[in-house]
């Protein structure tokens, strides 16, 4: 039996006294695989996990709350829902997580880089996961592709591929892919000179539409309806369609990920005109580690370190003046 | 041992009037490890009567000083003399001021290009080489030399531009001398003026400085008084005939710290240079001898005496556990017997 | 919105730098903006009177009075404003003068300077809203931090106006330093005959709870309702036992323990009664020098004390209490003067300071009011004073003259000549400071009646010679250097805050200075004030005073806290937190920040969210800046208002 | 035109009304001559000031801004700078990632005695920030260009 079979046989087993579980199902396409609410038997038989399972469940958790939810989780996922706990936005006892070995997810756009010429990923008709590889299906034949080659850039970074916190974990855990995150990510952002950043911002958020794809893909954005930047008590944002508004309603959503962000990528995945808005929380992410040894997400019993404060600071070397 | 390197300014006194600091000085450094380096063709730290008349002129005696110190990869350099190293640093400080440094470098012709450091003998011994490694180098201890610490008006002060030591009650020379052995008396003329710099203007007013400082020494009953300037050390040492014109009553020897370390170190007569002083150290060395013996002879009664209670004790615990209670009896037997030894030797 | 400005000159303090009427001009043309004007005093009469005529003459609903620091004068123009039939909080103030005018000559820079604050203030002005206080009740009961003169007469004042007062000291006794002091100056009448009989009173007294050998653990709460708790240190004796007789202060073996209240001067026991007249006399143990607490052998008082009220297993104790008002009158201490190695740093027996000399003059005190050197026990024929030990020192961060000591100078060099009349004082002084009712003729008595020989010079060194100390000084009036064989050297020590008074500005809230002083609310307007609403200063704690001055302040406290007690209703500030329900996520955030448990959670149609318990609330508004989609607002300080603010200043 | 041209750069100040704005009036009462740039938006407490009105500022078009609070442990609040000194650290820490220099940002804590303290704030900062010369704008809509065109 695959793991497949034993996670289906997991999920078949928590509706018994859950009424929803959410996973993945097939979707509109072989690459895409899309959130699955599975009520019944019959949803359960569409659920899918491994290498197409992309889009993170703890999105939902925030609508369902007052009800008990179950839901299937990678790693990253998982640490969506233990920051959601930290905060106490969700409680851990409305909660039933399913989790497996995660050995990445895969980023559509890398393979469409990869095909180039090919065909486009539209025309794959079909995928197959054999191992470390994937083999596509495609009109001028397979093409097989390393999973490593494909997969989302966090997944490098991986490092914590096995939901810790899941009430049952299905399969064997595997190996973190690195112990430490070194933000390599961010290497190439840093060589720019504070010119060439302030240029590259303009450049990117130039192709903002203001879609908030973003927010409404984040799953620790939990104001929802009532975020600032659509109200005008605060009216912290014009509705112009400058530079300007464009980047500050990123560093509003940065600013208030302070401290929470998981780095699970899915703001920047959503963004449909590609602009990196997940460099920003990765840029407070590493200030949070340094400073406050804090990593969103971990520990549901510590608090996130803007919600608290030491008397004295080790880390902040405060100016002489 | 680690060795250190560092440069060496001798000073114009320390090729005469105070050769014998500069031999002891020389001889230290040697056993403590130091590595001293004499700055090539060395000239007038620009002490007095220069820095009186032109600072500018002054400052760049020193500034020519670490020219030639840099030219050979000199940067630290350290001195015996406070005179010396007052002036020297005040130049240092003197030329964080760029317009007065570019004056300074219009006469020298030759602008410093590195950052350059000065301190006095005492202070590196004190501070970078530790009181422990001086103790470690003792062969022959002073115990029974009765010393006070002069450190006169310089080595301390002022206290922003010396940063070392107290400027009211220094301590540094006080610490050297107790390791070697030395009862240190509490002095508290420590950083009084000897007269040094009056001896040209008002000279009737020197050996009455110098004499008060003599006196109150041999008042508290100090065998020496020990100095490490040299200007403090000719007044002292030098005047005690007009001192004693002016009434003091006491005859003490002068001698430098260092003179003092070389030969608790057990270095030779050329290493102490002792000779060179004015009033003879010889006396202070019986009176030390002497007590030394006294307090050899009390330690080795205390010893016996500890070990007699110790045997009075276990004889004690003996009898208790045997049921006896005859102990009491030989406590005051040993009670008489150290009073007995006291006043002998009170009387010794 | 109809909008009035008031450019005020304050007379040539803005007017000299600015150009008010060209600010007027420009404030003229800002949006909402109906009416603008300068005017000569904004505060005064007239001033206040202009601004009501113009409200009401161009149905003005908002001013903006451009003038001196809100700080100073917002609750002024807030009762104008209401005065003219506004809510008070319709008013913004901009601050022209502390800000603008006394900070630079340059007009052109100035001018436009005020322009933009004028800018900014309109531009909130648009955004603020009718803000209606709520009234609370108070608790009518008052808070002495101290109990030494001016903490004493705090706290009789307001029990005698029929307040409770809780009166806490730190030692076993109150009387603080003044209790130490043999006479005073200038009348040389005796200390504590004139402080005995308010000591007593104040144990006697019905309205006042006095927890002696007690201090301030924390403090909680605000004006009219403050939560503390107080800390009842272990004394180790039963105090409701107690009855003071004595005995074990007798019969303690441990004789050399160190005499707190007699500054050392003598040794004492680790049971004591500090002095016969200490109130409460009761005996405390020191726990440091007592055997049985230390060494666990002796328990001689236990055995002799005739009611059995001594209680080693005793245990410190907290206390709680609601009180309305806090009066601080924590005193002062001495410098430390061992820094001072030219007097000797503490290493010579002969050099005493000033306060271990009074204990030495005083007939209560361990010499039995004999002067004796402690070396040896001889009386002194010569004495030498030196003033100025620690006061006006920048060299030890200390440059402020302590007020007191030329005055118990000169009393103690009248003292020493009564004690021994063939006694010679010699004084060494910077400068007599001697403004007060009979002070300079006191210092001048003690010259020419007294014949105390006043040098005026520092002393450069102080050296033991025989059974003398050589105290070398200069004489800058003679222009020579001079030297005094003297027997008994006594330092005038200047004085600091007491050791422990910036813990205690944390918990009160309260500023202080480098030097640790209470900040009072305003240096001439509010004396006995602080910044925090409710806590009031008396004595040196706010700043070094004499003996009048600390009982003056010590009454004005009293006035001002039984003024504030006397109401039964305070009004609550509104300007405090709001949630909009709608809009709040029920995140909590807003709740684990709030330092004051403000905020509660309520559960409205099932959904868990935020509200403000109104009362409570401080209006710090760190909720505010912690909710991401602003959906709890501070009132005045709304994210609007300040991002108006910041509007004004980017956009132009 | 808020600044003066030439002689001014466009700082803004937020402080906390117990302290820092006290210290500043203490400056004042004491005649501790400043430079002129510097515009104080007075807040109840350090706890008070959202980082975004800091980026707000700068993207706005300040020059600077300067954040002051109470020192650590005397907060009229008991504990505002303590939030206020986490994420103004972390804010400082931030702005390198747009492209703005850090320098442009300051926090401090000047209690209400210390007018001399707030007189040296001022004269480094704007030290400072004149060294770092006036900030680059962000473009803003273009609607709003021409509307602040008009405007100015």
């Amino acid at each position: 039996m695959s793991i497949q079979d034993d996670i289906k046989a997991a999920i078949a087993k928590a509706l018994q006294d859950i009424p929803c579980v959410i996973g993945w199902g097939a979707g509109p396409e072989p690459l895409r695989a899309t959130p699955l609410f599975m009520r019944n038997a019959a949803d359960v038989e569409n659920f899918t996990a491994g290498f197409l399972a992309v889009n993170n469940p703890a999105l939902y958790l925030p609508s369902c709350k007052g009800v008990k939810t179950a839901l299937v989780v990678k790693g990253c996922d998982a640490r969506s829902v233990g920051q959601l706990v930290a905060e106490n936005l969700v409680k851990r006892d409305e909660l039933y997580l399913i989790g497996y070995p995660c050995s990445g997810v895969i980023d559509v756009d890398k393979v469409a880089a990869r095909l180039e010429g090919k065909c486009e990923p539209g025309e794959v008709t079909r995928l197959r996961e054999e191992n470390e590889d994937v083999i596509l299906d495609t009109p001028g034949g397979e093409v097989r592709l390393a999973k490593k080659d494909i997969a989302a850039d966090k997944c490098a970074r991986c490092r914590y591929p096995n939901a810790e916190s899941a009430d049952v974990f299905i399969g064997e855990k595997r190996a973190p892919v690195v112990d430490q995150d070194e933000y390599a990510d961010l290497a190439d952002f840093e060589k720019l000179s504070l010119e060439e950043r302030k240029a590259f911002w303009e450049k990117e958020l130039s192709r903002c539409i203001r879609c908030y794809a973003c927010r409404n893909a984040c799953p620790l954005c939990v104001c929802r309806d009532h975020c600032v930047a659509s109200s005008r008590e605060p009216h912290w944002l014009t509705q112009a369609d400058g530079v300007r508004d464009k980047l500050f309603f990123q560093l509003i959503h940065a600013t208030h990920l302070a401290g929470r962000c998981t780095g699970c990528g899915e703001c920047e995945r959503a963004c449909p005109v590609g602009i990196p808005v997940l460099t920003l929380k990765r840029a407070f992410s590493r200030q949070v580690e340094d400073m406050f040894g804090y990593m969103a997400g971990i520990d549901v019993n510590t608090t996130p370190p803007l919600l608290t404060f030491r008397l004295e600071e080790p880390e902040i070397k405060e100016r002489e003046w | 041992m680690s060795k250190i390197t560092l440069g060496y300014f001798p000073g114009c006194s320390g090729l005469g009037t105070s050769a014998e600091y500069e031999k002891s000085t020389r001889a230290v450094c040697r056993e403590l490890g130091i590595d001293l380096r004499e700055i090539p063709d060395w000239n007038c730290c620009g002490s007095t009567p220069a820095h009186t008349v032109d600072p500018v002129l002054s400052s760049a005696f020193s500034a020519r000083v670490f020219a030639q110190g840099e030219q050979v990869g000199i940067t630290d350099v350290i001195t015996p003399c406070p005179s010396c190293l007052s002036n020297l640093r005040n130049a240092l400080r003197h030329m964080d001021d760029e317009l007065f440094a570019a004056r300074v470098d219009a006469l020298t012709e030759r602008p410093l290009k590195q950052e350059h450091s000065i301190k006095s003998v005492l202070q590196v011994i004190v501070e970078d080489i530790g009181l422990d490694s001086v103790k470690a180098r003792v062969r022959k201890p002073l115990t029974g030399l009765k010393a006070v610490a002069y450190y006169g008006c310089l080595m301390n002060r002022p206290e922003k531009v010396m940063r070392f030591d107290d400027p009211e009650n220094p301590v540094a020379m006080d610490q050297v001398l107790e390791v070697l052995g030395a009862e240190v008396l509490p002095f508290p003329l420590k950083v009084d003026c000897c007269g040094g710099s009056m001896s040209i203007p008002a000279r009737r007013s020197t050996p009455h400085l110098a004499g008060k400082i003599l006196d109150l020494a041999g008042e508290m009953g100090a065998d020496v008084v020990v100095v490490a300037c040299p200007l403090c050390q000719m007044n002292l040492d030098l005047r005690q005939g007009q001192s004693r014109a002016a009434g003091l009553k006491y005859t003490l020897p002068v001698p430098y710290f260092t003179q003092l370390m070389a030969y608790a170190f057990g270095l030779s007569d050329a290493d102490t240079a002792f000779k060179l002083l004015a009033e003879d150290i010889a006396p202070a060395f019986t009176c030390m001898s002497r007590r030394s013996d006294e307090i050899k002879a009390e330690e080795a009664r205390k010893a016996v005496l500890a070990e007699e209670k110790a045997r009075a004790a276990a004889e004690k615990a003996a009898k208790t556990q045997a049921g006896t209670e005859t102990a009491a009896e030989k406590q005051p037997g040993g009670k008489s017997r150290a009073n007995s030894a006291s006043a002998a030797g009170g009387a010794a | 919105m109809r909008i009035g400005v008031f450019i005020c000159h304050c007379g040539s303090n803005i007017a000299g730098t600015v150009d008010c009427a060209a600010v007027a001009a420009k404030a003229a043309t800002y949006p909402d903006v109906a009416y603008a004007t300068d005017i000569m005093y904004a505060c005064a009469e007239p001033g206040q009177d202009a601004i009501i005529a113009a409200i009401k003459e161009h149905q003005l609903s908002g001013v903006v009075v451009a003038s001196c620091t809100p700080r100073m004068h917002e609750p002024t123009f807030r009762k104008t404003v209401e005065r003219a039939g506004l809510n008070r909080y319709m008013f913004e103030m901009a601050n022209i003068r502390e800000h603008v005018s006394w900070i630079g000559k340059d007009i052109e820079a100035n001018t436009n300077k005020a322009a933009e604050l004028v800018r900014m203030a309109a531009a909130k002005l648009r955004l603020n809203k009718e803000l209606k206080p709520k009234s609370f009740p108070v608790t009518k009961r008052l808070l002495v931090v101290g109990g030494g003169v001016a903490g004493i007469q705090a706290a009789l004042d307001a029990a005698d106006a029929g307040l409770e007062v809780i009166l806490v000291e730190k030692q076993p006794t109150i009387g603080g330093k003044m209790a130490k002091l043999d006479k005073t100056f200038p009348t040389v009448d005796c200390s504590s005959c004139i402080l005995g009989p308010r000591m007593v009173d104040v144990a006697q007294h019905p309205n006042i709870t006095l927890y002696a050998y007690s201090e301030v653990e924390s403090v909680s709460g605000y004006v009219g309702n403050f939560d503390v708790k107080i800390r009842k240190k272990a004394s180790y004796v039963d105090w409701v036992k107690c009855t003071g007789c004595g005995l074990c202060t007798e019969k303690c073996p441990a004789r050399k323990s160190y005499d707190r209240f007699n500054e050392g001067v003598g040794p004492t026991t680790a049971i004591i009664i500090p002095f016969p007249q200490a109130i409460p006399k009761k005996a405390s143990i020191e726990r440091e020098h007592c055997r049985l607490l230390t060494g666990g052998k002796c328990g001689v008082c236990a055995k002799v004390c005739p009611t059995g009220a001594i209680n080693y297993a005793m245990e410190d104790e907290i206390i709680e209490a609601r009180v309305g008002g806090i009066v601080a009158a924590t005193g002062y201490d001495l410098i430390d003067w061992k820094i001072y190695e030219e007097y000797g740093g503490g290493r010579y027996p002969d050099v005493v300071t000033s306060l271990q000399y009074e204990r030495m003059l005083s007939a209560s005190g361990p010499t039995g009011g004999h002067i004796k050197r402690p070396s040896d026990g001889v009386e002194p024929k010569d004495v030498v004073f030196i003033q100025c030990v620690g006061s006006r020192d920048p060299s030890i961060g200390r440059p402020y003259c302590s007020g007191f000591c030329c005055m118990y100078t000169a009393k103690q060099a009248i003292l020493t000549k009564d004690h021994i009349p063939d006694s010679q004082s010699y004084v060494f002084y910077m400068d007599i400071r001697s403004p007060g009712k009979g002070y300079d003729e006191f210092t001048r008595r003690v010259q020419e009646e007294y014949k105390a020989r006043y040098i005026r010079g520092r002393v450069s060194l102080v050296y033991p010679k025989g059974n003398k100390l050589i105290v070398r000084g200069a004489d800058t009036l003679m222009g020579v250097q001079v030297e005094v064989e003297a027997d008994l050297v006594v330092l005038a020590v200047g004085a600091e805050a007491a050791s422990e008074s910036a813990k205690l500005a944390e918990k009160l809230r309260i500023s202080y200075d480098s030097y640790g002083f209470f900040m009072e609310g305003h240096p001439k307007l509010k004396p006995v004030e602080t910044n925090t609403a409710g806590v009031f200063l008396a004595g040196a704690c706010q700043g070094l005073k004499d003996i009048p001055s600390s009982v003056a302040q010590g009454s004005a406290a009293a006035a001002k806290a039984i003024g504030l007690l006397s109401r039964d209703m305070l009004d609550s500030d509104p300007q405090i937190a709001f949630v909009s329900a709608n809009r709040c996520v029920g995140c909590g955030k807003c709740i684990e920040v709030c330092p004051f448990k403000a905020i509660q959670e309520i559960d409205l149609r099932g959904q868990p969210k935020a509200e403000v318990i109104e009362t409570v609330c401080q209006g710090c508004g760190l909720c505010n800046a912690t909710c991401p989609q602003g959906a709890i607002q501070l009132s005045h300080f709304t994210d609007n208002q300040i991002l108006a603010e910041v509007e004004a200043l980017c956009r132009f | 035109m808020s600044v003066l041209n030439t002689k001014e750069l466009r700082i803004i100040g937020f402080l906390c009304n117990w302290c820092s704005y006290g210290g500043a009036d203490t400056a004042g009462v004491g005649r501790f001559t400043q430079p002129t740039d510097l515009r104080v938006v007075r807040v109840p407490c350090s706890g008070r000031i959202n980082p975004l009105f800091i980026l707000k500022s700068l993207l706005g078009g300040a020059d600077g801004v300067l954040v002051s609070g109470c020192h650590p442990r005397d907060c009229h609040y008991a504990e505002g700078n303590f939030y206020a000194r986490r994420r103004l650290e972390l804010l400082k820490g931030f702005l390198p990632v747009l492209g703005i220099d850090p320098r442009r940002f300051e926090y401090t804590w000047v209690s209400a005695s210390e007018g001399q303290r707030w007189q040296h704030v001022v004269e480094a900062f704007t030290a400072q920030i004149h060294g770092l010369g006036p900030a680059r704008g962000w473009p803003e809509a273009p609607e709003l260009e021409i509307l602040n065109a008009v405007a100015r």
